[in-house]
């Protein structure tokens, strides 16, 4: 039974994949893309890591929402109005991605995966946690100030004005210089 | 759990650095962002400090096995954390009262630390979280001065790592699979006995991803890009210091989770080092721009680099090569980099007809770095270069040794194309280039390029114990 | 549940991401492509931690870095898509060539 | 008694070599050359007069096996006593004759080098010093013959003359480390003791250096060349001693040419042939110079078969007397050069009846020459083929024949100078080849009277008593020409010049058949042709492989490319050179397919790096 | 610090002490410093000979620490090869720096340069140390460049170009045989001295003989040995007159050197079996220099390519070294003959290369068709290059034959095919000098009217003592071949085993 949610839902997730570079629109390829995330999610739930299935959940939406925003502001073709084919070397592309696709699965059969040794914990969540703060801390230290310098270098990417701009030289302004008023500061 | 904080001190100077000069550039007027950059050359000071103490009673693994604090990572300390401090010479009369300098330093800073945590990675989940904070800071440094040239090379410089990093997660996850675990200690004994086709498929990812922070092949194509689209100091940055962490995180890699598994991996590698130093090469030889061709010289000198990973652990000399190699390397680099900082010339080769006249110093300390880059003795890149070749060919990879020799004597082409005007006599009176700070301190790195190789004893000593 | 159906249909995500990555002009389409290929990645890896070393909680870590570097590289992502975008109106990659040979 | 032998050589040695060199830096030595170089000469006929008598040895180490070693034994007293003698009055004649126009600083300098060179030449008795003097000797000849350096056909013909000198002294070369090999030592005691392989090397190679110095065949034509210089040169050079060196050395290694059945016969072949050939070549000369250049290389050919007979007493004894003879000749011819300004025999008819003194002198050194009785040459001649007829009737039978030419050439010669100047027998202006003083100096002709005396009487040595002395110093068997023999050869030698006084020196009528001869049997131009040229065109050939393409590279690729084609189907060599440029273009090509995947286009970056993944994935598989 | 430190680092002060004045030093002062650095470099070395110990090894030997790590260090010191050697390099770049006077304008960088080359060369043949070796090999290809490239003719850079790149090549095969005689030693070192004492690679011929290979190559560029020569003649041609006789004189010797202080003891079984492959590249050297030379139009093209030929007679020597047949003996002199080549070479065609530089001097060109009668216009000059061009063809009394005929004597017991053909080397030598004395002293001056200024003093006083030493050497050599001839035997000893 579980093999054959899993293999639907499978299903519909690669299809869901596929028709985010098939349909001729941005936000049709982002709902797209939503689908096949929530398809995984589903799967990863139905693997029974439920934690991370949610997490994927709530992640993948906001993600596609942000990205939707992102679309609006900058892309000036938000909901596919104006339907084009933006894609280059397709052939090319299609060769190396089934070729890969090849490699990928012929391995996927011919490995013989290790079998199964022990069995999940009663609360996977909690363990989860556990290695988090434990074991794994220094890792998630890492990448607790990878997010800092993410923070950092976006804000500096994106911010199309800085402190400089916005308070002088010697940041001696009271109140900040914008062409657009009311921003941040005031 | 063996959490010893204090023999994380290194990274944590790195780290306090960044947050502190961080907090502080905020509240410093543009002209006096000078402050940050002294906190980060004292947090970078530290670094260095800490750990040339800290290699002298190692700690080993430390937090459950994710972190080893062993030579291979103190090497990574010293070199990236000096090789950081020169390039802030560089950064200090290209980029000195920039709106973003005080960011800068807080990701050169942050930049650094990622690096020493990819060479000390000792857990595969590990590894990735050092590869997103080696990267992430690079990609806006890459477009700090936010013109066309500067985005367009952060933007191939994300889209690469993006990539590469999605093919690491990929080996990652695959090694995690057969391996059942992500703790190389237990990787030794579990990939010994795991299915080939896996363990390729997992290497291979975890390897591609590395070869992107070295910039080798077949990662490497944005190496030329952002070293010709960044500002100098970045591009010096870029170029230099996570080949540090790369090429440490590939020896670790061949040393122990790979040792046993199935495949021939130091010849991947060999290979691999081969097509790079090669290709590099070749494409260096007709290049006009400067920069470009700087970029290019560093992807063979990647295939240099990549050379001792193939007889990691096989002899006493590969560690202490590489040591050497990696030290020379950077402070060259670098040093070449200083000069186009302090040159302030034209983007093409030919506009450097005649520096010999506009400024002797700057010429001559190009001489030594272009040469030294080459392998002429006595810098530091010679005798790097000897002990990588010996300790390869002690390894019993001679056809390597001769590959890499011949690529020497190539690559002398194109560093030659770049010497012959500036020793030639100007077309024009060319303005003097006056002896200033930066020339100073261009001058300064090479004669360490030259002291690297001078005191190669010392560095040698230090590393085998 | 046999651990060959997950891996294949991970396969096939990743080889879905791939194409779009290799032939969307649009740079967020071809991120859309990256992150599919993090979907398929993130897949396996919830197959390997439940069918072949459930035990102990590794996997599920390793699912959690995945998804948070992906969330991270987006986000990097998008600042810098912003940036070239602001700097010289730039949103396809076809667009910046400058920098080649 | 050891400083003079030291002082023997070193002394003309260096004074030669400081006048040799002074002239670019002090041009007043000119003005001092001739009495300072008579001094030495002087000097050195008293120091070779106490050497002969004392018979000093000495040594110096210079290699190891071959050390600095001087020595004075029977048949080296003679000949530093013949040498001194003889420099000491080409260079009396030299110092009125020279014109005074000339540098003479160093005419007087390299002729005391050269004599320097001669004297340890016949002194030395290890094989590296000798194969220095040796080439020493060849040097200064030729800086001797092309004296007149401005007239470059003389460069060329000194040119000639030592490089067929030093072709020959290859053999030397040889002989020298074939005796370090084959008997670890280049003393010449040592030589006949070397293992029998290396000794026919030793022996062969010194036969051939001898011969080329002595102008024997087939390196004769040299000598012919060698006229070019002034004639005291050829007074010294080309009669007294470089080319007596050569004869000198075979009769000094009659004990190595012993050892081997094939050495002696050869060499004595040699000599009886250079004597009955060149003997021929000297008789249709229409150059008095041309003449007696090729009359020494027949002379000396009796020297060389009576080394090759073992008749070292009888061979010096001919070289001494022929030494003293045809320096004067020599002398004579270049009086008369000076006095008359010719050389040509047809322009020289009667001169010898117009100079009161120099004239007889002229005439009783022709006698000699011709092997007139009672003249030392018929003396000496005869014995040396005595010595042949004990061996083999046919050397003897040629060696005769020699002999009868000497008559023909010596007394055309003769018969030309004497009888007297007819209508139409005027000198022929185009003969005139400088203008004529029309005098000589008296101490010139004093030197050429004691030169011919001292060459008419010094047949004293193979008079029967003087003879055995002789040859119990000198050493080889003696001997003694029967009655017979020596009637035979003075009445044939009186005939055959008492028939040219008749003809007065003309000759039948075949010149045709003669141009051979004229030419000096054509062997220069065999020379030319078979080994000069070809060198040179071999020379050029390989420096244009040697350049290959490098001086077309500038001219494109397209030339470069179609010349590549056109290489490899003719299968040429396009040269070392080329093949390096060849590398060069093929990585520029490769460096420009390098840059090729840097096309800025980031998918296609992509693309790279995904296929070089799999590839890589691939690689791991299928390797093992 | 010994003496050897102080003579190898002394120009080296000097030259930084000149680079970091350049421009404030007025007329010809840095010339005059560079004449008098390099004389208290001669007299240092006149010194070094007269106490030096003869005695077994090598003498004045200092040692320090360098790269403790891949057992290297500074280790110098001075032998029966070196000295000679070492003598000759201070004599040679005394002699260009009195040349260079005569040179008018200061000229800081090129003195700088030269001195810089002196320390090179000097460190290079004391070094007893691989690596140290290498160090100086490839400095000297360096300085090298800068004085062509900087100060040669028109075609200098191309010519700089070729000679850095093909020397290059050759360095870094160089460098490949060291890394192979390390990785065989046991325990690895890179010391000159312990290699030779106890040769690594004994009983594995294929890896010795690609060490070997290794090692001919890069010295075989150097030397230059046909087919590697290309680079010389271009480099030559193009380069200043000191330059030349620097870049032939001693630059030259590194590579001939290399094969007598590094290939022969330490690979002496590979040395003794490849000794074929040696001979024969030594008489396609000698008769391919020669008869390229025959054919050359340029004078100085012509003696570049008679160094090939000269360099071909060292090889016969060292080859023949190596070679089964004849006795120890025989090998020793022609050992000892090939090392006095290498000296009498230095000076000889030093000489040639200076007095090529006068030409140039005059009329800006070598062509030697162009000149003629110039000994009737300079006797001086015609003088110098007559006992010169016949010391170059091995004339007796000059240093030349000493050397060929230790060479050949020596060479022929072990090698007869082999010296018979190389014989005729100096019979083509003998016909290319006396051509171009013809060609260019000789004959009615061709060049109405055109002047040709004779040797000034300083062009004299730095000519005359070379042509005056190879003299020296030609008549009396014991007091080099004592020097010499013991090192020679200690290394056919090591080549034949015994």
């Amino acid at each position: 039974m579980d093999a054959v949610i899993g293999g639907v839902l499978g299903a519909v997730a690669v299809l869901a994949g596929a028709a985010v570079f098939y349909v001729n629109s941005m936000a049709r390829a982002t709902y797209s893309l939503l689908v096949s995330f929530l398809a995984v999610a589903a799967m990863l739930v139905l693997l029974g890591s439920t934690y991370v299935g949610f997490l994927t959940v709530l992640m993948m939406t906001v993600e596609m929402a942000i990205m939707g925003v992102f679309m609006v502001m900058y892309m000036m073709n938000p909901a596919g109005l104006m339907p084009m084919s933006m894609r280059h070397n397709t052939r090319g592309a299609l060769v190396i991605s089934a070729g890969t696709f090849l490699v990928l699965s012929v391995g996927v059969f011919a490995v013989r995966w290790p079998t199964r040794i022990g069995k999940p914990s009663r609360d996977v969540t909690y363990d989860l946690g556990a290695a988090l703060m434990g074991r794994h801390m220094l890792t998630m230290i890492v990448i607790g100030t990878a997010l800092l310098a993410t923070m950092v270098s976006g804000v500096m990417l994106t911010s199309a004005r800085g402190r400089y701009d916005r308070y002088g030289d010697e940041l001696d302004r009271r109140s900040p210089t914008d062409p657009v008023r009311g921003g941040v500061g005031r | 759990m063996n959490e010893k904080p204090l023999a994380l001190l290194p990274e944590l100077f790195l780290l306090g650095g960044a947050i502190g000069g961080l907090l502080l550039g905020v509240f410093l007027p543009r002209r006096r962002q000078y402050i940050v950059r002294i906190v980060a050359a004292l947090a970078l000071t530290g670094s260095v400090v800490t750990a040339l103490l800290g290699a002298r009673n190692l700690d080993g693994e430390v937090f459950s096995g994710a972190y080893n604090v062993d030579m291979g990572t103190s090497i990574a300390r010293v070199v990236a954390a000096t090789a950081a401090l020169l390039l802030l010479a560089i950064a200090s009369t290209e980029l000195s009262g920039h709106p973003r300098e005080t960011e800068l330093y807080t990701l050169l800073l942050l930049g650094t630390l990622g690096t020493v945590l990819l060479a000390g990675a000792d857990d595969l989940l590990f590894l990735v979280a050092a590869y997103l904070l080696a990267s992430i800071p690079l990609y806006g440094l890459a477009a700090l001065a936010k013109d066309g040239s500067g985005t367009e090379s952060a933007l191939k410089y994300y889209l690469m790592g993006a990539f590469f990093g999605i093919v690491l997660f990929t080996g990652t996850v695959v090694l995690y699979g057969v391996g059942r675990s992500t703790r190389y200690s237990d990787l030794v004994g579990s990939l010994a006995a795991a299915p080939r086709g896996a363990v390729a498929l997992g290497g291979i990812g975890v390897l591609a991803g590395l070869l992107f922070k070295l910039g080798a092949v077949p990662a490497h194509f944005w190496v030329p890009d952002v070293a010709e689209g960044a500002t100098t100091t970045v591009a010096a940055f870029v170029t230099t210091v996570p080949k540090v962490g790369a090429v440490l995180a590939i020896y670790r890699l061949i040393d122990v989770p790979l040792s046993h598994a199935p495949g021939n991996w130091r010849l991947i590698v060999a290979i691999l080092a081969a097509a790079t130093m090669t290709l590099g090469n070749l494409a260096a030889f007709f290049q006009d721009s400067v920069r470009r061709l700087l970029g290019y010289s560093t992807i063979s000198q990647a295939g240099y680099l990549l050379m001792v990973p193939v007889v990691a652990g096989r002899n006493d000399l590969a560690l202490p090569s590489l040591a050497l190699y990696v030290s020379a390397y950077a402070v060259t680099n670098a040093g070449a980099f200083a000069v186009v900082a302090a040159a302030r010339t034209g983007p093409k080769l030919a506009d450097w007809r005649g520096m010999s006249r506009r400024s002797p110093a700057l010429s001559l300390a190009l001489l030594v770095c272009l040469l030294g880059l080459v392998g002429t003795p006595p810098t530091g890149v010679f005798v790097g270069k000897l002990t990588v070749f010996t300790a390869v060919a002690q390894g019993g990879y001679g056809w390597l040794v001769v590959v890499a020799a011949v690529n020497t004597v190539a690559s002398l082409f194109y560093y030659l194309r770049w010497l012959a005007p500036v020793f030639r006599a100007p077309e024009d009176k060319g303005a003097a280039v006056s002896f200033s700070w930066s020339t100073r301190a261009a001058v300064t790195v090479a004669a360490l390029s030259v002291a690297v190789g001078l005191g190669a004893g010392v560095v040698i000593a230090a590393v085998s114990g | 549940m046999s651990i060959e159906l997950f891996l294949l249909i991970a396969a096939g995500l990743f080889s879905v991401g791939l194409f779009g990555a290799l032939s969307q002009q649009s740079i967020v389409m071809l991120m859309m492509g990256l992150e599919l290929m993090a979907n398929g990645v993130l897949l396996a890896g919830g197959a390997f931690w439940r069918l072949v070393s459930p035990g102990s909680p590794d996997g599920q870590v390793l699912l959690i870095v995945v998804l948070v570097v992906m969330a991270v590289e987006m986000a990097m992502g998008f600042a810098v898509t912003s940036a070239i975008f602001r700097a010289r109106d730039v949103d396809l990659t076809d667009m910046a060539t400058d920098l080649k040979g | 008694m050891t400083v003079a032998l030291w002082l023997l050589p070193v002394l003309p040695l260096f004074a030669g070599a400081v006048l040799a060199a002074a002239s670019p830096f002090w041009p007043d030595v000119d003005r001092v050359a001739s009495p300072v170089a008579i001094g030495v000469a002087l000097v050195v006929l008293v120091l070779a007069l106490v050497a002969a008598v004392g018979r000093p040895s000495v040594r110096a180490p210079l290699l190891p096996g071959g050390d600095a070693a001087l020595s004075v034994d029977g048949l080296s007293a003679v000949l530093i006593v013949t040498v001194a003698a003889v420099t000491l009055l080409v260079l009396l004649f030299s110092s009125v004759e020279l014109p005074s126009g000339d540098a003479r600083g160093r005419f007087f300098g390299f002729m005391l080098l050269f004599t320097g060179a001669m004297l340890v030449t016949v002194t030395t008795t290890t094989l590296v010093v000798l194969l220095a003097s040796w080439e020493l000797m060849g040097a200064m000849s030729y800086a001797l013959i092309g004296f007149w350096w401005r007239d470059l056909e003389r460069v060329r013909s000194a040119n000639l003359a030592f490089l067929v000198t030093r072709t020959a002294d290859l053999g030397q070369y040889l002989a020298a480390g074939a005796a370090l090999a084959g008997a670890g030592s280049l003393a010449f005691g040592a030589l006949p003791q070397a293992s029998s392989g290396w000794r026919t090397v030793i022996t062969a190679g010194l036969v051939v250096s001898a011969l080329g110095k002595s102008a024997q065949l087939p390196f004769s034509f040299w000598i012919s060349r060698a006229m070019a210089g002034p004639s005291p040169v050829s007074a010294l050079l080309h009669s007294a001693t470089m080319v007596a060196a050569g004869g000198y050395l075979l009769l000094r290694l009659r004990p190595l040419l012993e050892t081997s059945s094939w050495s002696g016969p050869t060499v004595a072949w040699a000599g009886a042939t250079t004597a009955l050939a060149l003997g021929a070549v000297a008789v249709v000369q229409s150059d008095l110079k041309q003449l007696l250049a090729a009359s020494t290389s027949a002379q000396i050919g009796f020297v060389v078969l009576a080394a090759g007979v073992g008749a070292t007493a009888g061979g010096t004894a001919q070289l001494v007397a022929h030494a003293a003879v045809k320096s004067a000749l020599f002398l004579t011819a270049g009086a008369w050069l000076s006095s008359r300004g010719t050389k040509a025999l047809r322009s020289l008819r009667g001169v010898a009846r117009e100079d009161r003194v120099l004239g007889p002198a002229a005439i009783v050194a022709l006698l000699t020459l011709a092997g007139i009785p009672p003249l030392s040459l018929w003396l000496t001649k005869d014995s040396v083929l005595a010595a042949a007829r004990e061996q083999s009737l046919g050397l003897y039978l040629t060696g005769l024949a020699g002999s009868v030419l000497a008559a023909v050439y010596a007394g055309r010669a003769l018969a030309i100078v004497v009888t007297v100047r007819r209508k139409g027998d005027a000198p022929d202006p185009r003969d005139i080849e400088e203008e004529p003083t029309g005098r000589v100096g008296s101490l010139a002709v004093a030197s050429v009277v004691a030169l011919a005396a001292a060459g008419a009487v010094l047949g004293v040595q193979s008079m029967p008593v003087v003879a055995d002395r002789l040859a119990r110093s000198i050493g080889g068997n003696r001997s003694v020409p029967g009655l017979f023999e020596l009637a035979l050869s003075a009445l044939v030698a009186a005939v055959v010049v008492l028939l040219l006084l008749r003809a007065r020196g003309a000759l039948p009528a075949g010149s045709a058949a003669w141009r051979p001869l004229r030419g000096w049997l054509g062997l220069e131009a065999l020379a030319l042709r078979g080994v000069l040229q070809p060198t040179l065109a071999l020379a050029r050939g390989l420096a244009r492989v040697d350049d290959g393409i490098l001086d077309r590279a500038v001219d494109g690729t397209a030339v470069l490319l179609r010349r590549a084609a056109g290489l490899a189907s003719a299968g040429d060599s396009r040269g070392v050179d080329g093949s390096v440029q060849a590398v060069a273009l093929g990585t520029r090509r490769l460096g420009a397919l390098a840059r090729r995947p840097q096309s800025g286009q980031l998918h296609q970056y992509y693309a790279q790096a995904a296929v070089a993944l799999v590839v890589l994935l691939l690689v791991v598989l299928i390797g093992q | 610090m010994t003496v050897l430190s102080v003579l190898v680092f002394l120009p080296l002060l000097a030259a930084v002490v000149l680079g970091s004045l350049q421009g404030r030093l007025r007329g010809r002062n840095a010339t005059w410093v560079w004449v008098a650095v390099s004389g208290v470099e001669l007299l240092l070395t006149v010194g070094l000979w007269i106490g030096y110990d003869g005695g077994h090894g090598a003498d004045y030997q200092e040692r320090v620490r360098w790269i403790p790590g891949v057992a290297s260090s500074y280790h110098v010191g001075v032998d029966g090869l070196s000295l000679p050697l070492v003598g000759l390099t201070a004599l040679l770049f005394f002699v260009c720096a009195v040349y260079s006077l005569g040179v008018g304008r200061s000229r800081a960088n090129f003195a700088a340069l030269f001195l810089f080359l002196e320390t090179t060369a000097l460190g290079l043949f004391v070094s007893l140390d691989l690596l140290l070796f290498f160090v100086f090999f490839d400095l000297s290809i360096v300085g090298m460049y800068f004085v062509i490239a900087g100060w040669g003719h028109t075609g200098a850079a191309r010519a700089a170009l070729k000679f850095f790149l093909y020397t290059f090549l050759g360095s870094l095969a160089l460098l490949l045989g060291f890394i192979g005689l390390y990785v065989a030693s046991a325990p690895h070192t890179f010391d000159m001295v312990t290699l030779a004492a106890n040769p690594p690679l004994e009983g594995r011929p294929l890896l010795a003989g690609l060490v070997l290979l290794a090692l001919g190559i890069g010295l075989a560029v150097k030397t230059p040995l046909f087919p590697f020569h290309t680079w010389l003649p271009p480099a030559h041609t193009e380069a200043p007159a000191a330059g030349s006789a620097i870049l032939a004189g001693i630059l030259l010797k590194m590579g001939t050197y290399g094969f007598v202080r590094i290939a022969m003891p330490m690979l002496p079984e590979a040395w003794s079996r490849w000794s074929g492959v040696v001979l024969v590249v030594a008489v396609v050297s000698i008769l391919w220099g020669a008869l390229v030379a025959l054919a050359q139009t340029s004078f100085k093209r012509m003696v570049a390519y008679t160094s090939v030929n000269h360099m071909g007679y060292v090889l016969l020597g060292l080859g023949a070294a190596g070679a089964t047949g004849g006795d120890d003996a025989a090998k020793a002199v022609a050992v000892t003959g090939a090392v006095t080549q290498m000296v009498s070479h230095g000076l000889v065609t030093g000489a040639l290369f200076l007095l090529a530089g006068v030409m140039w001097e005059r009329r800006e060109t070598y062509e030697m068709d162009t000149y003629g009668g110039v000994a009737a216009l300079a006797p001086r000059f015609a003088l110098l290059l007559a006992v010169a061009s016949f010391a170059s063809l091995g004339l007796p009394a000059l240093s030349g034959f000493i050397a060929e005929f230790q060479i050949f004597a020596g060479s022929l017991g072990p090698a007869p095919v082999a010296t018979a053909l190389s014989l005729l080397g100096i019979l083509v030598t003998a016909g290319l000098f006396l051509w171009a004395l013809q060609r260019v002293l000789l004959g009615a001056s061709r060049s109405a009217g055109r002047r040709f200024a004779d040797l000034r003093a300083f062009e004299t006083a730095s000519i005359a003592p070379l042509v005056l030493l190879s003299l020296v050497i030609g008549v009396a050599p014991r007091w080099l071949l004592d020097v010499i001839e013991p090192a020679a035997r200690t290394v056919v000893a090591a080549v034949s085993g015994r």
